[in-house]
């Protein structure tokens, strides 16, 4: 009936409207940790580089780069024709500034972790050293050098996440505590600024930022954001043409999917079950050190059947650990899962899985097994436990118990070591399948099922540190590891996540990748 | 108005004096002695939509807790293939009862594009597992019930009996208990049970029935103790008090029996409110944890999809909507019935 | 003469105060003595709220009296001690209710009702024992044994009341306070329930405190007259003296304006007006015998005229 | 109308109540007269029938009551036949009514000046404001002090007795010419009984209403009314001036009434009471409905009803005992003493023995 | 109320981290410092009562920067305005609702009123936003789906909300009004020849409606439960859909900000009637006192 009124689809506008299922809490960079911020920062602000499709780095401040010492020193020469919103210049010391400002451990940045591995940032995240020791120099308004701890090969990609935005620090300054916490209080450097954001309220608009270096690129003159949480509603505002582009659930799924409007966009986040080798119950510590139990487990879950008609949001079975169009081989074009495939991790066959749990019982001396399945009490989070329940206790001898609590309390719990088995997440900060996969190493504190294995170690030691500036043999190893680890069924995959969504055809040139900051507007257009 | 009665025929003997011991019984009582239960369950039935209610609700009780006997299906049980397949009811061929269902604008048979053999119906179709929709809302109605039920006995036994002592003691016992019940009654009483179900790390009934009988208890105690204050000055009590009563016998012999009529009917407008915010509670995501279910979640879990797969959240609801409205059909019905106002 | 009986209840200065220091304090009893012979029949009538059912409820311990002594049978009752003083007092005084539709718990059965008083006292031996005691206490109220698996609300007005008296009656008291226990039954009924207690009063030594505002039948019960006004009592004397020769002006009052059945009389009467701020002007008064037996509350400079009138009225002799 | 100086004139008037237990038959075949300007008054037990009855005349019977048989001639209308519109322009007009409790029967929220003036603005198409002069008049006549500075008062703020003066305002602000008391002084003490009293009486005389006047107070009945009838299981067992039914009853029932009052004269012991309880009206005894609880019950009191017997022309007894053939019997003393003094009342004009008919 | 808020509060698993999947233990300490966190409850506790007394509420754990006492603030407006919509629509079809059902009681249109009255209890309100987004939003399109720019934003929200105040306000009233109907005053109104309208409208309604006024804090404590629910369908940005999201994130500061606010709010709410409630009932407006 509102079809007549729809305001965005007309292509003379330029303007669309979008949805978030979330709230956007901060415009503080340093802050910024969720998915809506580091979106709303992507396109309103810019780094050294910016991401473009597939991951790749396209320009952004910097104009040059320089890598030298063995990869240990960068040097950018930024561009002279960036300018802040304010009309001040986009300066190096605006880097340095920011940079510090994240490190700082009274700024209480949740991401500063990721600058581990430039120089000092962990001692200075400690506290155990001055902000000012951080590796970053301004020599003159328009030549940065980065000095590093040891070579980090995904260092450019790094630059294009928003925490390692340059930061104004007069704003910062000027506004204080409230520096982020509304759209005025706030500078932009990127393609579009932000307006109408009270830094509470559900609705705000992104409008071209005309003082942007490269705004000619920028078609869209403004951009219209709409919380909405609640699914149907998403979907009922996109049937009304008050939306353009809106989040499905599973069922609206199945009846939107021959649309030509459903898009499915993959996230560099895999579900997986972590069984507790350290468990506090001997008997099934000893069982979740079996192979062919660990094994058993995972072949007797259906992925296929649970993706497509339990979850049915677009989600994809896992094709490993490390998760689909994160990173493609260099050479080949070919993407990580396929290069590490060890299909036997990720396959359904129950009545292998009998055979082997029956086995697997047999040399641990056990007949019978109890099981705890820990997760989180959110909707996916359920609909995983109750399927996998299912599953499981079709394997004879296996009786399962679920345990859905709040998120923070099942985080706690794994981390404590408090579970038997858990259904864990994972989501990659880069596009890099390290991002995974340093996560197993027998050190890792996030290591909850105290997978352990030398081997594993040592190569990805070595795609940190020797090879670190050999992309081939530090692919390899990468490799390597992951099929040591789904050979050894250390975890057991599940799924990787996607969202599903309607989006106008209309709606041109939006840029997605799977990890760090998602969306790209800058070349978005309306046709 | 007869002035010479010459018409009527007079009998011989007519104006003997009457024996008085053959006479009629001057303090007999003609109505037929009814108890006090008889006569409200007398009213009671005379009252349509109360009776109906009432039969309803029995029903309803019969369908949750003794439902399993005639339906053997596992609530819990799934067959994730079967996923989310309409009701289909064998020989009945009706949209929405049929196993069709409407598809991206188009009519398909989900049953066939499921794969199930023509043997598989569920009469109330399936959920987002294939789990049995009628089983689970049996399963579920009797969560519901047993949640309220619990939950209405606690605050039935914290609310009538503070109720009581704050209206027999008055003075300093009575302004605590006034103040405790005002403090309560202040913090909106949804924020509360949020609290209480958030603070319990584990979400599950036991959370969920003590946040209930937390906060509904103020208003039984409050009902019973104005009903007290109104009681204790009532000449039967001073009678009993002038015997030599004491004042625990007083509460249980004469106050209780004379609070029961408001007693049940606060129960009955409990009890839905019970389940009433156990599905709220369920909806924005803090009730009943998997694979436990109640009405809420039911309900919860299929509005989610109310667009495709309507009945998902229709049938759950509706039994909810009956559910609610017997019960308090039924309370008003026995307001009236209790109500010595409304007699014969 | 009158002291030559025992004196079986003495109220001295009772004061019945509510809401003590608030600003809505009542003082419903203000200062307030008389005496009670063994076996008689005492009647306090007043005006609505003047304290009548307050004093009565004062006396049986409903409520703890603010201040003054009430001796009953030799005991200060208002100072009883531990709860056996209390259990045997309770035996020994009862009391008779106003309202026949709220004094009975409307959830028990009749035989209940009236063993109430038996099972708190333990004097039924067995179960057989208390049905033949409430079935001959409800005889002796004129009911029949029919009557004691029947729930109040079938009886009328009289026959409540009736079981009213029958529940008093079953821990065999010596003293009963009615509360106006007629002054809610039809004119007819009244008159049966005034002859049971008469007969009562006869058969089982009982001495009655006749509350009713309604004169003409606390007149007729009566043996002694007291009159509340405002919490005090202005006049006590015999019955036929204070009703037929009030000293007191508002008993004056109060008589003139009772409606008497004989039209012959209603068309002469007149009515005799009272100005109860007479009361107020801050004097002290007390209860002065003006004649033998009869009191009036006085100021010193009252007497003489009190005793003017009873001279007048041939109550005494100057 | 038979008789022009009637006002209301009332048939064979039987009503019945609905409820579950059967029939309620609480008006058994009443006839009776309102002359203009006199007070009738009705007396009899509890329950037997006298608001009914009085209700009827009002049309503000229960919605479970039904009007079996007879007619109530208002001015020669037949006011049963009359629509609720209709009545409403009787109500309060020409028919008043005083109602018992005065703490209840004002509406607590509206002052009292325009609660007297509403009926004047129903009925007279006043103003608000002439109406509300007229109602302080009515004050004034109910004998309200300072009724200017009361007159915007709400009801809680009267005493009892105040409150029924008011009351008693609303139903005569219309001067309207019968006037309905239903207890009117019941639940007032006998100081204020005695002022309500004597206030009604004055204002029949002022302003020339006739008035059925229900109490069962005899008392009051000896002081207000002209005529009396007395009620007994829904019928009217005796009627007669009030000298008459006060000093020469005839029929047991209103005996047992007079007998079982104590007057001033009553002597200790002499008081006697009617045995047993009144009738249930859902079972109506055949027969004379006093028999049971009468000493001077015959064997035709449980068989046939008694018609009513002529006393005088004014006076009508329904009691078998009139009957000629009756056994003569001698009343209870207090009753021989009242037909004395009737008696010695009666000496200029030619006795009549009460226990003759025509 | 601050205080048990507080306690419970501390029972819940709630950090501010939003990232803590991903932090080292020292990081996560330097974290919680920067939020008091690191220091004893007891001290925490002592700074949040005082921090009430100077109108602070702390920091939003969700909404970085941001005072819990800001975002209650800004996110007022739309909670205040659909409730005193909804208040209002609802009692006053509540009213006549009720009004209707005491007038014609025990006749069909009674039954009508008694079950449509109920069904606005029975029904929950997320169940009925949701039918009234689809069908008339979007189905009917009379009304925008979801949305807060403009007045037409407000309609359906408000409707959902209706529907609980004007149940309750409809049997509030009919059972009242069927009392007051049965009364002495209304006996005489009847008797002075009053019209069955003028009898209603004059009497049976200004006695029926001035208790109504107790009901008001009830009411306006059910619409907030109600808001939660019908502010997150509607996309509304209220109070109470905030309160959910805080729940469900764990950000106790804002749950504790907006309990308390919720709770000052009634507490004002209540007082407020009771004051209202002494100036329209003349029984009490005098004597000081009611009985
Ligand atoms: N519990 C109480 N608290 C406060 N005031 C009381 C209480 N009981 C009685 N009163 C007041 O004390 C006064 C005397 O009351 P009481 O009931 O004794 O009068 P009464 O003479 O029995 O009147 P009635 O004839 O109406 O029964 C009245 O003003 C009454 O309002
Ligand atoms: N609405 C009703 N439904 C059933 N029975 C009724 C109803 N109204 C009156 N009655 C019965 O009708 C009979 C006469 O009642 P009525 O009120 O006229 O008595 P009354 O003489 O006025 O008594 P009282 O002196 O108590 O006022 C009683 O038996 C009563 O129970
Ligand atoms: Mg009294
Ligand atoms: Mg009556």
């Amino acid at each position: 009936a509102c079809g007549s009124k729809s305001s965005s689809t007309s292509s003379s506008k330029q303007t669309a409207n979008l949805t978030q299922n979330a709230e956007l809490p901060t415009m503080d960079i340093s802050k910024s940790t969720d998915v809506v911020s580091s979106n709303m920062l992507n396109n309103t602000n810019e780094g050294l580089y910016r991401i473009g499709k597939n991951g790749s780095i396209t320009p952004g401040i910097a104009k040059a780069t320089k890598v030298s010492n063995g990869g240990k020193t960068y040097t950018f020469t930024l561009r002279k024709n960036a300018k802040w919103s304010n009309g001040d210049k986009v300066t190096a010391h605006d880097f340095v500034y920011g940079w510090q400002r994240t490190v700082n451990p009274k700024t209480a940045s949740q991401y500063a972790y990721l600058y581990s591995g430039i120089k000092n940032a962990d001692q200075i995240v400690n506290g155990k050293k001055a902000v000012s020791t951080l590796g970053i120099k301004a020599e003159g308004d328009y030549k940065l050098v980065v000095t590093l701890d040891k070579p980090i090969s995904y260092f450019k990609k790094l630059m294009g996440f928003v925490n390692f935005f340059p930061q104004n620090e007069k704003v910062v300054k000027k506004y204080g505590s409230k520096y982020g916490t509304t759209s005025s209080a706030m500078v932009y450097n990127g393609p579009y600024k932000m307006t109408g954001w009270t830094g509470t309220n559900l609705s705000w608009t992104l409008k071209k930022n005309n003082d942007y270096w490269d705004k000619k690129s920028v078609k869209m003159s403004s951009l219209k954001f709409q919380v909405v949480k609640d699914a149907s509603t998403g979907l009922n505002l996109y049937n009304s043409n008050k939306v353009d582009d809106t989040i499905l659930s599973s069922t609206q799924v199945k009846n939107y999917k021959t649309n030509k409007d459903y898009k499915v966009y993959k996230t560099a986040s895999t579900f997986y079950i972590e069984m507790n080798r350290n468990d506090s119950n001997k008997t099934l510590a000893k069982a979740f050190k079996n192979k062919k139990i660990r094994q058993a487990l995972s072949l007797a879950i259906n992925r296929k059947e649970y993706v497509s008609s339990t979850l049915g949001d677009g989600s994809t079975v896992a094709k490993g650990y490390v998760s689909e169009d994160l990173a493609k081989n260099s050479k080949t074009g070919k993407d990580f899962t396929s290069d590490a495939s060890v299909p036997s991790a990720v396959e359904y066959n129950q009545a292998k899985a009998k055979k082997l749990f029956k086995e697997g019982l047999k040399e641990i001396g056990e007949t019978k097994l109890n099981i705890k399945l820990l997760s989180d009490d959110t909707d996916a989070g359920k609909k995983a436990t109750e399927y996998i329940q299912g599953s499981w206790e079709k394997l004879p001898g296996l009786t399962v118990t679920n345990q859905n609590v709040p998120f923070k309390t099942r985080l706690s719990r794994s981390e404590s070591g408090n579970f038997d088995t858990v259904i864990s997440a994972w989501n990659a900060d880069f596009t890099d399948p390290i991002s995974f996969l340093s996560l197993f190493t027998s050190s890792n504190s996030y290591n909850n099922g105290k997978y352990s294995s030398s081997e594993y170690d040592s190569l990805i030691n070595k795609a940190n540190g020797s090879d670190a500036n050999n992309t081939t043999a530090r692919w390899n190893d990468m490799v390597k590891a992951e099929k040591q680890l789904m050979n050894d069924q250390g975890v057991i995959p599940i799924y990787q996540q996607a969202t599903s969504h309607l989006t106008r055809t209309s709606l041109k040139g939006i840029i997605y990748n799977t990890a760090g900051s998602q969306y790209n507007y800058k070349y978005m257009s309306v046709k | 108005m007869v002035e010479n009665p010459n018409n009527i025929e007079i009998n011989p003997g007519d104006f003997a004096p009457l024996d008085k011991q053959a006479g009629p019984d001057k303090e007999k009582i003609a109505a037929p002695s009814l108890t006090f239960g008889q006569d409200v369950w007398r009213r009671l039935k005379a009252n349509k939509t109360a009776f109906v209610s009432f039969i309803v609700l029995l029903l309803l009780f019969l369908m949750a807790f003794g439902g399993q006997a005639l339906y053997h299906h596992d609530p819990n049980a799934q067959a994730p293939k079967y996923a989310n397949l309409p009701p289909k009811i064998p020989g009945v061929n009706i949209h929405g009862l049929n196993g069709h269902i409407t598809q991206s604008g188009q009519d398909v048979d989900a049953y066939k594009q499921a794969g199930a053999s023509s043997s598989v119906h569920y009469v109330l179709g399936t959920d987002y597992l294939g789990r049995d929709l009628l089983a689970r809302i049996m399963y579920g109605t009797r969560i519901s019930l047993e949640i309220a039920l619990i939950a209405t006995l606690i605050d039935l036994t914290i609310g009538v009996g503070l109720g009581i002592l704050s209206g027999w003691k008055g003075g300093r016992v009575d302004i605590f208990i006034q103040r405790i019940i005002e403090i309560l009654s202040s913090i909106p009483s949804l924020v509360v049970m949020v609290l209480m179900a958030t603070a319990f790390t584990k979400t599950g009934m036991a959370s969920i029935i003590a946040a209930l009988a937390l906060i509904n208890w103020t208003t039984m105690a409050r009902l019973t103790r104005a009903q007290t204050l109104q009681l204790k000055n009532q000449d039967f009590i001073l009678a009993a008090r002038t015997l030599g009563e004491s004042a625990p016998k007083i509460a249980w012999k004469h106050l209780l029996p004379n609070l029961s009529s408001v007693i049940i009917i606060q129960t009955m407008f409990t009890i839905p409110n019970a389940i009433f915010f156990e599905a709220f509670l369920s909806y924005i995501g803090i009730g009943i944890s998997s694979p436990q279910a109640s009405l809420g979640t039911l309900i919860s879990d299929g509005q989610k999809n109310f667009q495709f797969l309507p009945y998902q959240m229709w049938y759950p609801a509706a039994v909810l909507i009956i559910l609610m409205l017997a019960f308090n059909l039924l309370g008003d019905g026995l307001r009236d019935a209790f109500d010595p106002k409304s007699k014969r | 003469m009158p002291d030559e009986r025992k004196k079986i209840l003495e109220v001295h200065h009772l004061k019945q105060y509510f809401n003590v220091g608030k600003k809505d304090e009542v003082r419903a009893v203000d200062d307030v003595s008389f005496d009670i012979y063994e076996g008689e029949t005492f009647g306090l009538v007043g005006e609505s709220g003047s304290g009548k059912t307050t004093c009565g409820r004062a006396i049986i311990r409903l409520y703890d009296p603010t201040d003054g002594e009430i001796i009953f049978n030799g005991k200060d009752i208002s100072k009883l001690k531990g709860k056996k003083e209390m259990h045997e007092f309770r035996r020994e005084m009862q009391m008779i209710f106003q309202d026949p539709y709220a004094s009975l718990n409307p959830r028990m059965k009749v035989k209940d009702i009236v063993a109430e008083g038996i099972d708190i006292h333990g004097l039924a031996k067995d179960d057989a024992d208390r049905t033949k005691q409430v079935e001959d206490l409800l005889e002796t109220v004129g009911l029949n044994k029919d009557h004691s698996s029947r729930y109040p609300h079938e009886f009328s007005g009289g026959q409540r009341q009736r079981i009213g008296i029958a529940r008093a009656l079953a821990v065999e008291p010596k003293f009963i306070i009615a509360d106006e226990p007629i002054s809610a039954l039809d004119v007819s009924i009244q008159a049966q329930v005034v002859n049971l207690m008469k007969e009562l009063q006869v058969k089982q030594n009982l001495t009655y405190l006749f509350i009713a505002h309604d004169l003409s039948m606390v007149k007729y019960i009566s043996d002694r007259i007291g009159v509340m006004h405002y919490g005090k009592i202005l006049e006590i004397g015999p019955a036929d003296e204070v009703y037929g020769h009030p000293l007191h002006d508002y008993t004056k009052s109060l008589i003139s304006a009772v409606p008497v059945p004989d039209p012959e009389f209603e068309r002469n009467r007149k009515q005799v007006a009272y100005d109860e701020t007479a009361e107020m002007d801050g004097k002290k008064r007390r209860m002065v015998e003006i004649a033998p037996g009869h009191f009036v509350r006085a100021a010193e400079d009252e007497v003489a005229m009190y005793t003017q009138r009873a001279v007048d009225a041939g109550l005494i002799t100057e | 109308m038979e008789n022009p100086e009637n006002v209301i004139e009332v048939r064979n008037l039987e009503i019945n109540f609905h409820t579950y237990a059967g029939e309620v038959k609480a008006i058994r075949d009443v006839s009776f007269d309102l002359r203009k300007g006199e007070t009738l008054a009705i007396v009899g037990e509890s329950g037997s029938g006298k608001s009914v009855t009085t209700r009827s005349l009002m049309g503000l019977l229960a919605p479970n009551a039904e009007i079996k048989k007879g007619s109530i001639m208002f001015h020669g209308d037949d006011i049963i036949k009359k629509s609720e519109k209709e009545m409403q322009h009787i109500r309060g007009k020409d028919i008043a009514m005083i109602f018992q409790d005065p703490m209840t029967s004002l509406d607590p929220t509206m002052r009292i000046g325009m609660q007297i003036a509403e009926p004047l603005m129903k009925h007279k198409g006043l103003k608000k404001k002439e109406a509300i002069a007229q109602a302080l008049e009515m004050l004034k006549l109910v004998g309200i002090t300072n009724p200017e500075g009361r007159i915007n008062d709400y009801p809680y703020q009267f005493s009892g007795g105040m409150r029924q003066r008011i009351v008693i305002a609303i139903a005569l602000v219309c001067y309207p010419e019968v006037l309905i008391a239903d207890e009117p002084t019941t639940a007032l003490d006998v100081t204020i009984q005695a002022q309500i009293l004597d206030l009604m009486k004055d204002l029949q005389n002022r302003i020339d209403t006739s008035i059925i006047f229900i109490t069962h107070d005899l008392g009051v009945v000896a002081g207000m009314a002209d005529r009396v009838a007395v009620m007994y299981a829904g019928k009217i067992v005796e009627y007669g001036t009030v000298d008459e039914i006060f000093f020469n009853p005839q029929h047991p029932y209103t005996w047992g009434l007079l007998n079982s009052m104590p007057t001033l004269d009553t002597e200790g012991g002499s008081l006697s009471a009617i045995p047993g309880t009144p009738p249930d009206l859902l079972d109506p005894p055949v027969g004379d409905a006093f028999a049971a609880r009468s000493d001077y019950a015959m064997k035709i009191d449980t068989q046939q009803e008694p018609p009513f017997f002529k006393v005088s022309d004014t006076h009508y007894a329904a009691t078998w005992l009139l009957h000629p053939d009756a056994p003569k019997v001698t009343p209870p003393a207090e009753i021989v003493r009242r037909q004395q003094k009737f008696a010695a009342m009666q000496k200029p004009e030619a006795p009549i023995k009460s226990d003759t008919k025509e | 109320m601050a205080t048990a808020t507080f306690f419970l509060m501390k029972l819940m698993p709630g950090t501010p981290l939003q990232n803590e999947a991903k932090l080292t233990a020292s990081e996560k300490a330097s974290i919680l410092a920067q939020y008091g966190l690191d220091k004893p409850v007891w001290l925490q506790y002592i700074t949040y009562i005082v921090g009430i007394f100077h109108g602070s509420l702390g920091l939003s754990f969700q909404f970085s920067d941001q005072a819990v006492s800001y975002l209650i603030g800004s996110r007022m407006g739309p909670s205040m305005q659909l409730g005193a919509q909804a208040l209002v629509v609802g009692v006053i079809f509540g009213i006549i609702l009720g009004a209707i059902g005491a007038i014609k009681k025990d006749t069909w249109a009674d039954r009508l009123a008694t079950i449509l009255s109920i069904l606005g209890i029975a029904v929950p309100s997320f169940v009925l936003a949701i039918l009234f987004q689809y069908y008339v939003g979007l189905k009917l399109g009379w009304f925008p789906v979801a949305g807060w720019s403009g007045f037409a934003y407000t309609v359906l929200p408000t409707l959902a909300l209706a529907a609980s105040p004007l149940a309750e306000t409809a049997r509030f009233i009919r059972t009242d009004m069927v009392d007051v109907l049965s009364s002495d005053y209304i006996e005489l109104a009847k008797a002075k020849g009053l019209s069955k309208f003028g009898i209603v409208y004059h009497h049976a309604l200004r006695n029926s409606l001035i208790p109504m006024v107790t009901l008001i804090g009830p009411l306006a404590a059910a619409l907030m439960t109600g808001s939660m629910v019908v502010e997150n369908i509607f996309s509304v940005p209220g109070i109470g859909e905030q309160f959910v999201k805080s729940i469900l994130v764990n950000d106790y500061p804002t749950i504790m900000g907006v309990t308390i606010f919720y709770s000052a709010l009634l507490c004002v709410l209540l007082l407020l009637t009771d004051i209202v409630y002494g100036i329209i009932d003349p029984r009490i407006r005098l004597s000081g006192n009611g009985d």
